[in-house]
């Protein structure tokens, strides 16, 4: 390994580590919130729910690379994610009207 | 007209073999070189021979069960055998003949060649597709013939996971299976049109037939997955007691019926929308004339294929659902209609000044709208509350999806065979059987089913193996037309496979039609073209004809 | 009349205003239907004869799009077919909420039959008898599968769910004997599961509930249920046992553990009968056991219709405790 | 560039007109089965749900009884072995062999370290008595009958998962057997980025599983 072999792979690796770290600690932070629930609130779940989404948006984005797709992938990815707003909204719409 | 049209048309030229590559169906004999094809012309015409073995399945159990309608007390078959039967002909039909009928035929046939292109992007996961759907299909007609199932196609949770004591869980297997040949089917048909299509043929010079295809694989990739989940959760609940919708333990087989129709209602366009591609080519053809309104159809395909998946509750508006949820996928029902309507009307002006020949075809198609015409808008009185409260469940739903599947996609099918059996086989049918069968064809289907209509409003509920005695007559009536219906049926299987030998040979362009499948000899080469094809026509030029008249 | 002396039957029989109402609906909508989907046959059947092919017509070049017409085909037909959404919408709304006072009649649907049974406690099995003129509810429940009471005279299914009860109402207005179906597939013997539904003149049907009488109403019927289930030595005031009282607790709101708060209706109390852990009521440690497989579904509908019954005492004001 | 790195690319196939078209469809069609996928999660997502809405109660007794510890430890697991893959990938693009089988190798490591947690998860769930599809094994919460069906989502879930993870890490095996060859980088680079779609998405699946089943209804 020369020292350019380093360099290179410091600088190919940078983004994966981040996101490794990012999701980490946001991992972290949602077993702290699950565990200890600093505070009582009923509605705790919405902020675990929220830093779910943001891991979930982290892999999409840079793990899976999305960021440097064409727009059509890029398109279909958030299909997928729009057709299951679809069915949850959908069905949800039933069970809370009832 | 091309140099390779004058050549073929003349019956003296002798077939030139030498210095062009053969074409696709005499390149090889051998069994293996069918079986173990990547060639998408082959596979269209593996799938074509499939689902016409698993037409004829469903046709006979339809045929028996219009046999013991005849008469009120249902002496002819007993209740068991009854419910087998209708249930053997709505799961063949369904997931058989119907939703692999147009896309994986005429798709696989066809829309690699409209775009221009060699293949479609994944050759061998298309083959695979196809043995994913031959294992299934073939394991399921076991089962349900042998075994029989008597849930219906809908498999209703809490009677298929814990009351029926038929054999429910291979027939699962064989739906979850058989899932995906269509996913993988769609996947190859979307990456095929977005990377495949030759130079200078842009969305906008697409045929329609190639836009349906297309909004078809849409929903075969976000719809049959929830299908699968649903039946693996039904599978798990009648095979291991893991169940979620047993309300034994306060499950809701509600909310199994929004996941089944999640699935089943856009698979309803998954029925429709290639035949609306089929008719979107035929007409023009036969017109002679410009599509009118291509952008308008086009888009409407997509806005079918995403709007589909907002009205899936309209089967529901007695089920228990909650009122608030039955008004709102009412409304969204209403809108479904209007891309439907858009292309009905477009079909119509497209005749208008044209310079129609009335082939088969053509006679196929304007059954088809017609038809579909008289589906759709009783489809929109189902999705209108107060009149669903009372037809729902009846034989007024049964006639309204008969006139969309029947009237809609099979009609559609065999226009499209006979448009394009020129192409596939390099032989032409016989023109005036062709219209003798689509005649017996459109009689019988309208004597079959238009006296459901009235036995729906009357009341009679589907799947009624004993009905009331004042509900006779219509029964009779309809089995009579069920009668012609089925003779109408048989002439194509006759006539077409007797012209594959006696059948006068095809020229490469029949029917004066545009569109790059025509523009190459029939049936096509192995690689269907020489050089890839420079697109810079539009779609249904046919303004030299309009100019000339 | 009796139906099946018919050997033709093209319309059926209304019996109710809003029966008439769906038809008047359906036969409207037909009229719109055939004035948007006549130019579509008359065209195509016009043009193939007159624009075929060979024919000396004037054709001429036309453009391929005409965006007005392709947009005003669109949009006027949608929102002419709205007014039927609307007008349908109206009637599911009517059919939905019964008018107060309506009688309530439970039905209880088995493979393959109905069992019905009347507030004064008389039950039949698969034929209901109903008074012209009053407003009747039906409330039902299956025992196992999913099935539908669908009375085609009233122009009106609801289905019968497994664990929950669903209802739909009617009031007749023609005095006959109309048919009643299984319209939900429901196994073997599906088509058989029907029945006929008995209009009668009030009069009649007085004299049909004394000759069919049992001894009980039904919530008289479920008062020796609650004695013989043992609920009453708990639930009862006096008892060693700190239950809550029933008393007034039908239809008012009903404090959770959680927070929430319930309307005590059918399903509720069927629930907490049968399955009473599954969410717990403020300020009562919950000890109770399920009934769950030992009360059959006919037996809850009486045990039900007396808790029902139970007024508000004077003692305990809504029979809950003040957290 | 260091002398360990090989020549990398991929061999057009008969059908594509260059090697950017075939990549691309190929990417495309790994992007089209990972909607699938997601919309075959999302029917059991859309069961916790509503389960979640009807039920509340029954739905914090059994999250409860779930083992939190290790669902949390399971998803760093499958986090690190993204990283792994992501690595792997880019490895695989500069040409580096050797590192990126290391890599590979890693991933399905981590892989089956969560399998391995998973099913130990399972052996626990069993003595602890909360599998109510045993008739022969009672069951621990049989006082609220509504948690099995949360329980029985949650078996399905995780089972589905795990079938999913099991294939993972096969395939990717199975591609570090072939990618040994040093030719494999030359023809068939792309497949080692489609197959990382794959894992991150199986990784993408367990970060929505681990907040819907355990987390969320605490």
């Amino acid at each position: 390994m020369t020292h350019e072999d380093w360099r290179t792979i410091r600088h190919r690796l940078r983004s994966p580590v981040l996101c490794f770290v990012a999701l980490l600690l946001l991992l972290g932070v949602n077993v702290l919130l699950g565990v200890y629930a600093p505070f009582r609130w009923r509605n705790i779940w919405m902020i675990e729910a929220g830093i779910a989404v943001a891991m979930v948006l982290i892999v999409l984005v840079f793990s899976m690379e999305l960021v440097r797709e064409p727009p059509v992938i890029r398109l279909f990815a958030g299909v997928g994610f729009y057709w299951l707003v679809i069915l949850f909204s959908l069905t949800l719409l039933d069970y809370l009207t009832r | 007209m091309s140099p390779s049209d004058t050549a073929l048309r003349d019956p003296l030229t002798p077939r030139p073999t030498l210095g062009r590559p053969d074409d696709y169906l005499h390149s090889e004999h051998t069994l293996r070189s069918w079986l173990l094809t990547h060639d998408h012309k082959r596979i269209g015409i593996l799938y074509l021979l499939s689902i016409t073995f698993f037409f004829i399945i469903g046709a006979i159990a339809a045929g028996l069960v219009r046999l013991s309608l005849i008469v009120p007390n249902g002496m002819i078959f007993s209740n068991d055998t009854y419910n087998r039967l209708f249930s053997i002909h709505g799961i063949v039909m369904v997931w058989f003949f119907l939703i692999p009928s147009i896309p994986n035929t005429f798709g696989n046939f066809l829309l690699p060649i409209m775009i221009g292109a060699k293949e479609v992007a994944f050759p061998r996961l298309n083959l695979l597709s196809w043995y994913i759907f031959m294992v299934a299909s073939l394991f399921t007609l076991a089962d349900v013939v042998i075994g029989g199932v008597d849930t219906g196609w809908t498999f209703y949770a809490p009677f298929s996971t814990t009351f029926s004591s038929a054999w429910v869980v291979p027939a699962l297997i064989g739906v979850i299976v058989v899932g995906f040949s269509s996913i993988l089917t769609g996947l190859n048909f979307v990456v095929t049109v977005h990377t495949m299509r030759a130079p200078g043929m842009t969305w906008f010079r697409m045929p329609i037939f190639v836009w349906t295809m297309y909004a078809t694989s849409l929903i075969f990739l976000l719809a049959t997955p929830v299908l699968t989940i649903t039946m693996l959760l039904l599978l798990m609940e009648r095979g291991f007691h893991i169940g979620v919708f047993n309300p034994a333990i306060g499950g809701d087989p509600v909310l199994f019926q929004h996941m089944f129709w999640f699935y089943s209602h856009p698979a309803v366009y998954i029925m429709v929308l290639p035949g609306m591609g089929v008719i979107s080519e035929v007409v023009p053809a036969f017109a002679q004339r410009r599509l009118f309104g291509y952008r308008f159809v086009a888009y409407a395909s997509i806005a079918l294929a995403t709007v589909t998946f907002l009205v899936w509750g309209h089967h529901m508006f007695v089920n228990g659902m909650s009122e608030y949820a039955s008004i709102a996928f009412s409304i969204m029902s209403f809108v479904v209609a209007v891309p439907s309507a858009v292309k009905v009307y477009n079909w119509t002006a497209t005749m208008y000044k044209g310079a129609i020949k009335l082939r088969t075809p053509m006679i196929f198609a304007m059954g088809y709208v017609g038809l579909f015409v008289v589906g759709g808008i009783t489809g929109l009185y189902l999705a209108t509350l107060g009149v669903d409260e009372h037809v729902h469940d009846t034989y007024f739903v049964v006639a309204h999806f008969h006139y969309i599947m029947v009237g809609g996609t099979s009609i559609a099918f065999l226009a499209g065979l006979h448009y394009w059996w020129p192409k596939f086989t390099g032989r032409m049918y016989p023109e005036p059987w062709g219209v003798v069968a689509a005649l017996f064809i459109f009689i019988g289907f309208n004597a079959t089913f238009f006296p459901q209509f009235i036995l729906g409003y009357l009341g009679m509920p589907r799947r009624y193996h004993e009905y009331p005695p004042e509900f006779q007559i219509l029964n009779v009536l309809s089995s009579v037309g069920a009668t012609i219906l089925g003779a109408g049926y048989l002439f194509p299987m006759i006539y077409l496979v007797w012209s594959l030998r006696f059948g006068d040979p095809a020229p490469a362009n029949p029917w004066d039609a545009k569109g790059l499948e025509w523009t190459i000899a029939s049936p096509p080469p192995e690689h269907n073209f020489a050089r890839v094809p420079q697109v810079d026509f539009e779609p249904y030029d046919y303004s030299e004809r309009e100019q000339r008249t | 009349m009796n139906l099946s002396q018919y050997p033709l039957l093209l319309w059926p029989p209304a019996a109710s205003a809003i029966a008439q109402e769906t038809d008047w609906l359906i036969l409207a909508w037909t009229a719109l239907a055939l004035l948007l989907v006549a130019p579509v046959f008359v065209g195509m059947t016009w043009f193939a004869f007159h624009f075929r092919a060979g024919r000396n017509v004037h054709r001429g070049v036309r453009e391929g799009r005409n965006h007005l017409l392709e947009v005003g085909w669109m949009v006027i037909p949608f929102v002419l077919t709205l007014i039927f959404f609307a007008w349908g919408a109206r009637v599911f709304d009517e059919d939905w909420h019964p008018p107060a006072g309506a009688t309530e009649i439970h039905a209880i649907g088995r493979q393959w039959m109905w069992k019905f049974q009347h507030p004064g406690g008389q039950s039949e099995i698969n034929d209901l008898h109903v008074p012209l003129g009053q407003p009747i509810v039906i409330s039902e429940i299956s025992q196992d599968v999913i099935h539908s009471l669908y009375i085609p005279a009233m122009r009106i299914q609801m289905e019968t769910l497994p664990d929950r009860y669903t209802r739909l109402w009617f009031k007749a207005d023609r005095p006959g004997v109309y048919r009643m179906f299984c319209s939900e597939y429901c196994g073997t013997d599906h088509s058989k599961m029907d029945g006929e539904l008995y209009v009668m003149k009030p009069a009649d049907y007085e004299a049909w509930l004394a000759h069919a009488g049992t001894a009980d109403s039904l919530a008289a019927e479920g008062k020796v249920l609650f004695s013989s289930y043992g609920c009453a030595g708990c639930h009862l005031p006096g008892a060693t046992v700190r239950a809550p009282s029933l008393a007034g607790v039908y239809g008012n709101p009903v404090p959770m553990a959680d927070g929430g708060t319930i309307v005590a209706d059918d399903s509720y109390i069927r629930d907490k009968i049968l399955d009473p852990d599954a969410r717990k009521v403020a300020g009562y440690k919950q000890i109770m056991p399920s009934f769950k497989g030992q009360i059959p579904e006919d037996r809850l509908v009486p045990l039900i219709a007396y808790i029902k019954s139970l007024g508000a005492p004077n003692a305990e004001p809504n029979g809950e405790p003040t957290p | 560039m260091s002398g360990a790195a090989v020549p990398v690319g991929i061999e057009v196939a008969e059908h594509f007109q260059d090697a950017n078209q075939q990549r691309h469809a190929a990417v495309f069609g790994m992007w089209l089965w990972l909607a699938t996928e997601l919309l075959l999660f999302s029917g059991l997502f859309l069961v916790a749900i509503v389960v979640r809405v009807m039920y509340p109660d029954a739905v914090t007794a059994v999250a409860l009884h779930l083992k939190f510890w290790i669902g949390a430890t399971n998803t760093a697991v499958l986090i690190c072995s993204s990283l792994t893959m992501s690595a792997a990938i880019e490895l695989s693009r500069l040409g580096w062999r050797r590192g990126m089988l290391a890599c590979m190798l890693a991933t399905a490591s981590l892989g089956t370290l969560f399998l391995a947690l998973k099913g130990y998860e399972y052996w626990r769930d069993y003595v602890e008595h909360m599998t109510p599809f045993f008739g022969f094994r009672p069951y621990v919460l049989s006082g609220d009958r509504a948690t099995q069906l949360l329980v029985d989502d949650y078996f399905i879930i995780t089972g589905l998962h795990g079938l999913h993870l099991t294939t993972g890490v096969s395939v990717l095996l199975g591609l570090a057997w072939i990618a040994r060859r040093p030719s494999f980088l030359r023809h068939h680079q792309h497949r080692v980025e489609v197959f990382g779609l794959y894992w991150h998405f199986i990784d993408l699946i367990w970060i929505s599983v681990f907040p819907i089943l355990y987390l969320l209804n605490r």
